[in-house]
């Protein structure tokens, strides 16, 4: 019952956020969500899961009850986490709470609506990460959309209406091809399910139930299933070419926004590419290798190269996104240890720094009021300590040993290239690994330029170091990267004892 | 006696008739009287085959329909009162301010 | 519990008779009063009767009146009438909306004359639709129809001021006339082939075979033609986007929800008792096969209505056009039965039907929004209505609330019977008409958050000034909202009971 | 002393404590948090020589001590642990002595000068520090990455600390970029390596270069990828690594970082060059050493590289004007005679040059500020002149630097470089086949490189020291303190002595047992010795080298007569009171040599005329092709419902006319397709 403890409080929160005065909205905000986090933590401490929560392994704080019938299935209410959705749920939680607080400052209008929404959104976020019910997860997997519509759409930037319904139609039109797709895999399985809960059909996927369904040989739905779901979840991640709404969403969205988008919105589309695609579709997977290797090192070597190109702060940081969750799909093709690990762990890791990355930037926008890298320098003059954050943060994306990001690439670069599913896998960790290279360059050229160097800044704002609320969630934030860079196995180790039985998995059909 | 497909061919006649008559007139009186040309298509079959079938149903049904064309013509006539009185006319091309 | 044990048949009739009941009444007061401006009566006398009707309904649905539970449809006059779950199903929605519409309608007509006969008209509609549930013979079909188009008709050009109700009102005439004659012809031709107008004598006699194939074909596609101009579906659809947006708005919620559920029921008992698709597709060498034509018919319909009320600047008629793309997607319900599909046929009629309940909810609402933005004397077209949320929040949160609900979205109502739909079309096979739909209900979204993104955007226009809080209006419209939103959570009695119901046809 | 080994650990973490402490506490505290640098740093260096004695009493310590990832079922393990032998035991005095000699004479660079954000300096020294001695002690290859791209990380802060000028953040963003790019194929390597050994330790039962030896002997098989044979799969890993000590030792061609890198404090680059980050990168191939030893290829890169490098940095050293420029192309130049020495299978001569080259580069970088306080942070040699009076503590001091930088008997660099060159040459010599001329070839350069190497030292010491002041400053230069002459004396003595540890030549003369440094690096964990490195390079699974064993002597002398050559022209053409620029005699290739061969302008062309353009292409094809299909999507879907409304033209006739032909297509539509009708 915790967990639907966990979502009902976070709701409740959000509805009375929804009616507070816009005073006290973001300070309210703050406190009611720290009751999730206390008990996201809490699950975590009791957390007793073992084994992945598809594949037969027990389920931590589940529960599982029968919701309604659509045809012949059974819809059930079932809820729970394992080694995967665990650190993904204590991920949305902390992250939630530090982006309210990074968006004290930046929203200054409407308040009330804001944190509502941002508590909304944070509900949705663990019914997606904990449902086990495909229409449960499908309807926290759409509602997710609505305050992000809203969010972009009513406190973005310029072209904020243009992002939000981009953002908004694209996503959910990946949505519905994901629906069909796995719709058809569901009637495949015919009469060897009685119910859409993600372990019976994973299950029954391994055990070769699979048959023919509208005229397609098991074989042939397997992979037309499979490619219809990694296109929709492809564009949640995103993979290139599917990417396009990222850049303009990041843009135009407020910071506190970007934080939630880029750290766990994303996260979405690699967990659904890991539950669904890669733990029901192994074979299927396996078959595939060439062309989703392919997909992961063109969104990494692509994503690094446009942001590269671009002046906008905000925007490098976006394109690196696509470039960091490129490493996600090798490190899932993989099927190894540390390959699938290593992704499930990058998830959290990417999630931690580019949320720094996103409130770094922010923070410094909301003095300058500006992002783009011409328009100021040496900005570390005046902003120290949000200069020095802002250097750990960026190195930390860039890799830098000790820190979140590097354990997580590293994994994957090393569950990549001991990769059995392709003779080839060596060379495309290889090449997706000159991303490291690339992200140290655009980062060092956008530091160079921004906070260092004789200090000068086009614009009427007086420059001063930010308020304590602005730069605590920063700190914190980069806290949690060390702690997690220097002991991943706080995570790690849960996220490999889920992952484990995927790799084991043997011929579906 | 005359074949049952003859009425058939007659109905379908009268039918196209209506339907010629509905698209090439303007005045909605006239669009009025072919839809009842149409319908009165309908009862010769009604009629002819519950004859040929040798039950009332039709006859019965042909009767109902009379009936609601009646009711019919009787809201018509009402709607292109109105009509007459807000586009000074019964041609029903002019009633065109919504379109697309 | 179970009604009726001892109660003769023909009280199963008893929401139809409450309807007419009601109506008669509503003349009565108004010929006893007859300038009166008092419509706190009318309305609430018109409101009573349609709960009273719908709560009726709803007793003998969950009693199980004409279910398997207590024997089976109940069928009477001569099989000229049948009562079983889909018309007690059916009448649910259309009181519900007829309800919501009187309420609606106390604020929208106040200091307008002829009330009574409105409240009237409306009721005698709804027991036309309540009839069409129950037809069980051609006969009673076309006179029910009638019954429910002609006060329609009245209903669409009640602005008699108003040149736009009336262009509405006489093209909504027109074209029903005409559909009305063609159906009739297809009734005839039906009678010449089978030589009986109730549908399961029909059934039967096709089960023997006839050598005239090509009569029932052009009868059977006439039939279709008639109900697709109740559904306001392609190619009968033409009246409905000008009805809609001329007519007084309660009107316009009505029609789009309670008649197009109406021209729904009826074709799904026509052609599942009457032409079922095992006998007619192999009939005397030839195949009159019925899924296809509405499987063309669907697509046609959801496409070029999504696509025409993409591009459009008058909101209202923006949700003409998107009520054309339900009937599309209601279509599916037909479109998608196999001649051996078995569960698999009444779970996607099933869902089709819990759609249009659903449907009966937030279009409703939504038109009656509109209806309260016209009393608000606002434009009609999306600029109109930018930044109205800052005015008028709870009621533009329930305008988008069935916006989003119309678009698929969750936490609502119309996400989970869109879903069910698309989901049993694939159980059927008919994964492509799906994928049809699924890239409509994309581009829906993008249309129905215009609407969103006006209202809660949008900067407010300067000179932007609500009038008064209409109460029958907000109670309408916070009603129809509550339950979109609770049809997703309370979903599972709504699609349950449809596809049992559903499943009993079959 | 049983025990000591224990503490250990603590060598790692005193500097990363005064890190700590200079970051959260060094405002409040006097000096800005020196104190505490100096403090920690000493502590280390006492225990890094009882480290130092516990081992040559024999005790090595290969331990397990924290355990960064766990694998879970077969999956392999992540550890850290602390591999404590001769080799590095001597890199932890070294690193510990010039990090110490350094915060000190940094209270005098940098405190007495007034400057600002001290505690981010003295905070940097010490991770700077506590990341080199973590790479030292490393037990496996991923810790010694890891410690690696902090060295670097460290570097990029330091070299950087001047952040409000122009010139710093730049060239520590090129420090970064570069030695990531080495980085790279590095850590391409360690995951190769695990990939291929399952485990990347240096030493002990799993240690990756006995797993390979073994490999090749055929006593069990190892994983290679790409359809690879063992011995090409390895020579392929041992390049990738190289790549990062490519990098960080500042060789060709990753070696452009290194002189931008001088817009640090000087005593920074004075860490950076003797005992850090550019040491790294040849310690690390000498700690892999067994495993190079096995790859013939690899090796002669190594040499060729070394050798090339060494002659091509000394060349530009000749022409430069700022004297810590000249330095800076100087380490380059000494690193590339360590790697030769590796490559040539020279393990000792080229630890010993890495120590050797540790103090005395130290001492002339730390020299070197001095000269830079007296001349009020002026370090164009053009304007000094004359200081040897002035400053005698510093001029003593640098000149026996000099002496030892190039290569004048018995000064500490003679002894390392010429037993450097005495290995490549007899190597060169002995071994048969392409590896043999290949290594002549590095011996040839190394061998030129002498000269000029005497030649700009000499230069620059006249240049500085002697002839008349020619400048204000140069005539009343700025005083300092015992901060910055204590450093100084200690560096002169070591760097004149250091060398008496392993003087192979006089041993060869008299026959007395003089190669101490042979002895104690042959001592320790079995397969990380000397001798064991011999045989690996002299078996035939390994590189197959053959020493001619010619003598040491002839070689020296040669090595001397040619620094001696160097260092006379250098005295003919600036030991003259009024020294004038002789560049000009060199015509082009002057040109040439000022803007270094243009290897920075390939470099940046490379970034900005190569991968700039590219990515302003892929934006341009990202913004109007990808995105512009997404767009166009919406918009033809628009476009489409703007047409398809049209059919409905608000004349009612028309609806009657289109729903009659909608009809009659049906019918004919169905009655074709459908099969209706039949």
């Amino acid at each position: 019952m915790i967990i639907e403890a966990l979502i009902a409080v976070t709701f409740l929160a959000a509805l009375v956020t929804f009616v507070l005065p816009d005073r006290y909205a973001g300070k309210a905000a703050f406190a009611l969500s720290l009751a999730p986090v206390v008990g996201s933590l809490y699950m975590w401490q009791q957390y007793d899961a073992s084994g992945n929560a598809l594949l037969g392994g027990n389920i931590a704080f589940e529960t599982d009850v029968v919701w309604l019938q659509l045809g012949q299935y059974d819809i059930h209410w079932m809820v729970g986490v394992d080694g995967i959705s665990m650190p993904l749920v204590v991920l949305t939680t902390i992250l939630t709470t530090l982006a309210i607080v990074s968006a004290w400052t930046p929203i200054s209008e409407r308040q009330s609506q804001f944190f509502g929404l941002m508590l909304l959104m944070e509900a949705n976020l663990l019914g997606v990460f904990t449902a086990l019910d495909f229409f449960v997860w499908f309807i926290f997997w759409e509602a997710v959309l609505l305050p992000m519509y809203f969010l972009i759409g009513v406190w973005g930037g310029p072209r904020r209406k243009y992002a939000a319904i981009k953002f908004f139609v694209y996503t959910n039109i990946a949505s519905l091809v994901m629906f069909i797709g796995f719709v058809s895999l569901v009637f495949g399985l015919g009469d060897s399910i009685t119910s859409l809960r993600l372990p019976e059909i994973a299950q029954a996927l391994q055990a070769g139930q699979l048959g023919s369904f509208a005229g397609l040989s098991a074989g042939a739905l397997a992979s037309v299933a499979f490619i219809a779901m990694f296109i929709g979840f492809a564009v949640k991640v995103p993979v290139a070419p599917l990417h396009t709404w990222l850049p303009d969403a990041h843009v135009e969205a407020p910071t506190p926004v970007s934080v939630m988008l880029a750290g766990v919105l994303l996260k979405m589309g690699t967990y659904a590419l890991l539950r669904f695609n890669f733990t029901m579709l192994p074979e299927t997977a396996r078959a595939f290798a060439l062309p989703i290797a392919l997909l992961a090192v063109a969104s990494v070597i692509y994503g690094a190269l446009l942001a590269l190109a671009q002046q906008d702060l905000k925007r490098i940081v976006a394109y690196s996104s696509v470039s960091s969750m490129g490493y996600v799909i090798l490190g899932l093709i993989a099927y190894t240890t540390y390959g699938v690990g290593g992704a499930t762990f990058q998830m959290v890791a990417h999630g931690l720094i580019s949320g720094l990355m996103f409130m770094a930037v922010g923070v410094i926008y909301n003095t300058t009021h500006t992002r783009m890298v011409g328009d100021m320098s040496g900005i570390a003059d005046r902003m120290p300590v949000t200069a020095g954050i802002f250097v750990a943060g960026a190195f930390g994306y860039m890799g830098l040993p000790l820190m979140a990001g590097f354990a997580a690439e590293f994994f994957i670069f090393k569950g990549a290239f001991e990769s059995t599913v392709m003779e080839a896998m060596p060379l495309f960790t290889g090449a997706a690994m000159f991303g490291i290279v690339i992200v140290a360059g655009y980062l060092l050229f956008a530091m160079q330029r921004t906070l260092f160097g004789p200090f000068r800044f086009d614009g009427d704002y007086d420059i001063t170091e930010a308020p304590f609320h602005d730069v605590a969630p920063l700190a914190v934030l980069l806290l949690l990267t060390i702690v997690l860079g220097v002991s991943p196995d706080i995570f790690f180790t849960m996220i490999q004892d889920a992952v484990t039985p995927i790799l084991e998995l043997g011929g579906a059909f | 006696m005359v074949p049952a497909q003859y009425y058939l061919v007659l109905s379908a006649a009268v039918f196209c008739i209506g339907i010629f008559g509905l698209l090439t007139r303007r005045n909605a009186l006239l669009f009025l009287m072919s839809v009842e040309l149409m319908l009165n298509a309908a009862n010769i079959n009604l009629v002819a085959f519950s004859y040929y079938w040798g039950n009332v149903t039709g006859q019965t049904f042909g009767l109902f329909t009379m009936a609601l064309a009646a009711a019919e013509v009787a809201v018509g006539i009402g709607i292109i009162l109105v009509l007459y009185r807000n586009f000074d006319g019964v041609d029903v091309t002019n009633a065109t301010t919504m379109r697309w | 519990m179970t009604p009726l044990q001892s109660t003769p048949e023909w009280v199963a009739t008893a929401p139809a008779i409450v309807l007419a009941l009601t109506g008669l009444a509503l003349l009565l007061i108004d010929t006893i009063d007859p300038d009166s401006t008092n419509n706190g009566l009318l309305a609430g006398t018109a409101t009573l009767g349609a709960l009273a009707a719908g709560g009726i309904a709803g007793w003998f649905l969950i009693g199980g009146t004409g279910m398997e539970s207590t024997g089976g449809a109940i069928s009477l006059y001569g099989d000229a009438l049948v009562v079983d779950g889909m018309s007690l199903f059916f009448t649910l929605i259309f009181t519900s909306v007829a309800a919501m519409v009187s309420v609606a309608s106390y604020d929208y007509l106040a200091d307008q004359r002829y009330q009574g006969e409105f409240y009237a008209l409306v009721l005698f509609a709804a027991t036309g639709m309540t009839l069409m549930g129950m037809s069980n013979s051609l006969a009673t079909v076309f006179v029910s129809l009638e019954l429910a188009s002609l006060p329609s008709y009245a209903l669409v050009a009640f602005l008699k001021e108003d040149r736009g109700s009336i262009e509405a009102g006489l093209k909504y005439f027109l074209i029903g006339a005409l559909s009305s004659a063609v159906f009739a012809f297809g009734i005839s031709l039906v009678f010449a082939v089978t030589g009986s107008l109730v549908l399961p004598e029909i059934a039967a006699s096709l089960a023997e075979g006839t050598e005239l194939v090509g009569v029932l074909g052009l009868g059977v596609l006439m039939i279709a033609g008639g109900f697709a101009f109740k559904t306001a579906s392609v190619p009968f659809h033409f009246w409905a986007p000008e009805a809609y947006e001329g007519a007084p708005a309660p009107v316009s919620a009505f029609l789009s929800s309670a008649s197009k559920a109406a021209g729904f029921v009826v074709a799904f008992r026509v052609f599942t008792v009457a032409f079922p698709l095992g006998t007619v597709t192999s009939i005397g060498g030839g195949s009159v096969d019925w899924s296809l034509l509405f499987a063309l018919l669907a697509v046609v319909t959801m496409t070029l209505g999504n696509f025409a009320a993409a591009t459009q600047q008058n909101v209202k008629r923006m949700l003409a056009y998107s009520s054309i793309g339900h009937a599309g997607y209601a279509l599916i319900g037909l479109a998608a039965i196999t001649v051996d599909g078995g569960a698999a046929n009444g779970d996607v009629l099933g869902a089709s039907m819990a759609h249009l309940f659903v449907y009966g909810f937030m279009n409703t609402g939504a038109f009656l929004f509109i209806a309260m933005v016209e009393k608000w004397g606002l434009g009609r077209t999306f600029e109109d209505y930018n930044g109205i949320a800052s005015k008028a929040p709870i009621a533009a949160a329930a305008m988008t609330v069935f916006m989003f609900s119309l678009a698929g979205l969750p936490p609502f109502g119309g996400f989970f019977s869109k879903y069910a739909l698309f989901f049993s079309a694939i159980e059927s096979g008919f994964w492509w008409l799906a994928a049809v739909g699924a890239v409509n209900s994309a581009l829906s979204l993008f249309y129905y958050s215009r609407v969103v993104k006006a209202m809660w955007i949008e900067e407010p226009s300067a000179n932007l000034e609500i009038g008064s809080q209409p109460v029958g209006m907000y109670v309408a419209i916070v009603f129809a909202a509550v339950g979109t939103v609770l049809l997703l959570p309370g979903s599972q009695p709504v699609i349950e009971t449809a596809q049992t119901v559903a499943a009993a046809l079959f | 002393m049983a025990g000591i080994l224990d503490f250990a650990p603590a060598i790692v973490l005193l500097p990363f404590l005064s890190f700590l402490i200079a970051l959260g506490a060094g405002r409040y505290m006097p000096k800005g948090g020196a104190l505490a640098g100096i403090g920690a740093t000493a502590g280390s260096f006492v225990l890094s020589i009882a480290t130092f004695f516990a081992v040559s009493g024999g005790q090595t310590y290969n331990q397990h001590i924290y355990t960064w990832a766990t694998g879970a079922g077969d999956a392999v393990s992540l550890d850290f642990g602390l591999l404590i032998d001769p080799l590095s035991s001597m890199m932890l005095v070294i690193v510990t002595l010039v990090a110490v000699l350094v915060h000190i004479f940094s209270l005098g660079y940098m405190n007495d000068e007034g400057e600002t954000g001290l505690p981010r300096y003295y905070a940097g020294l010490g991770l700077f520090t506590a990341s080199m001695l973590a790479f030292v002690v490393s037990s496996n290859l991923l810790m010694a990455f890891m410690f690696f791209e902090l060295v670097g990380l460290c570097s990029y802060l330091l070299i950087g600390f001047w952040f409000r000028q122009q010139g710093p953040p730049s060239a520590a963003k090129k420090a970064f970029l570069v030695t990531r790019f080495g980085d790279y194929f590095f850590l391409i390597g360690v995951v190769a390596v695990f990939a291929t050994f399952g485990s990347a330790a240096f030493a002990g039962p799993e240690a990756f270069p006995v797993l390979a030896e073994e490999a090749l002997h055929g006593e069990h098989a190892v994983n290679t990828f790409l359809g690879m044979g063992e011995q090409a799969w390895f020579t392929v890993v041992g390049l990738l690594v190289l790549g990062g000590v490519v990098g960080k030792s500042a060789q060709f061609p990753l070696h452009t970082w290194l002189p931008d890198a001088m817009e640090g404090p000087t005593p920074v680059s004075a860490l950076i060059h003797a005992a850090t980050m550019v040491a790294a990168g040849v310690y690390l191939v000498a700690r892999m050493y067994g495993f190079y030893a096995l790859t013939p290829t690899t090796l002669g890169i190594i040499a060729l590289v070394g050798g090339f490098t060494a002659l091509f940095a000394a060349t530009m050293g000749v022409v430069k004007k700022e004297i810590k420029q000249v330095l800076a192309y100087s380490t380059i130049s000494q690193y590339g005679y360590m790697m030769l020495g590796l490559g040539v299978g020279g393990y000792v001569a080229s630890t010993f040059h890495l120590l050797t080259h540790a103090f005395f580069k130290a001492l002339l970088f730390l020299g070197a500020g001095a000269v830079i306080i007296a001349m009020h942070h002026n370090e164009n040699m053009w304007d000094m002149g004359g200081l040897k009076e002035k400053m005698p503590v510093t001029y003593y001091a640098f000149l026996s630097g000099s002496l030892a930088l190039a290569g004048i008997v018995p000064f500490a660099g003679f002894w390392s470089k010429d037993e450097i060159l005495y290995e490549a040459l007899n190597h060169g010599l002995g071994t048969d086949g392409g590896l043999g001329t290949v290594f002549l070839i590095a011996y040839a350069m190394g061998l030129i490189a002498v000269f000029f190497t005497g030649f700009y030292t000499f230069r620059m010491v006249f240049l500085t020291f002697h002839g008349e002041p020619r400048s204000e400053t140069a005539r009343d230069p700025h005083g300092f303190g015992w901060n910055v002459k204590f450093p100084l004396a200690v560096l002169g003595v070591l760097a004149a002595v250091t060398g008496l540890v392993n003087m192979a030549p006089v041993e060869d003369l008299t026959g007395i047992h003089l190669t101490f440094l042979h002895d104690w690096l042959d001592g320790g964990i079995s397969s990380l010795t000397a001798h064991h490195y011999l045989e690996v390079l002299e078996s035939g699974v390994g590189a197959g080298l053959h020493p001619a064993g010619i003598g040491s002597i002839a070689p020296g002398l040669v090595s001397l007569a040619l620094a001696l050559a160097g260092a006379g022209l250098a005295y003919r053409l600036y030991n003259v009171p009024e020294p004038v620029e002789h560049t000009d005699k060199l015509g082009s290739i002057k040109t040439v040599l000022y803007n270094n061969y243009y290897q920075d302008e390939y470099q940046v062309w490379i970034a900005t005329g190569v991968v700039q353009p590219i990515s302003r292409a892929l934006d341009k094809f990202d913004q109007g092709i990808v995105d512009g299909v997404v767009n166009g999507v919406s918009s033809v879907s628009l476009f489409a419902g703007g047409r398809v409304k049209r059919i409905q033209t608000g004349v009612v006739s028309n609806y009657a006319a289109l729903l009659t032909l909608g009809l009659t297509a049906l019918l004919l539509g169905l009655g074709l397709l459908g099969g209706w009708f039949a």
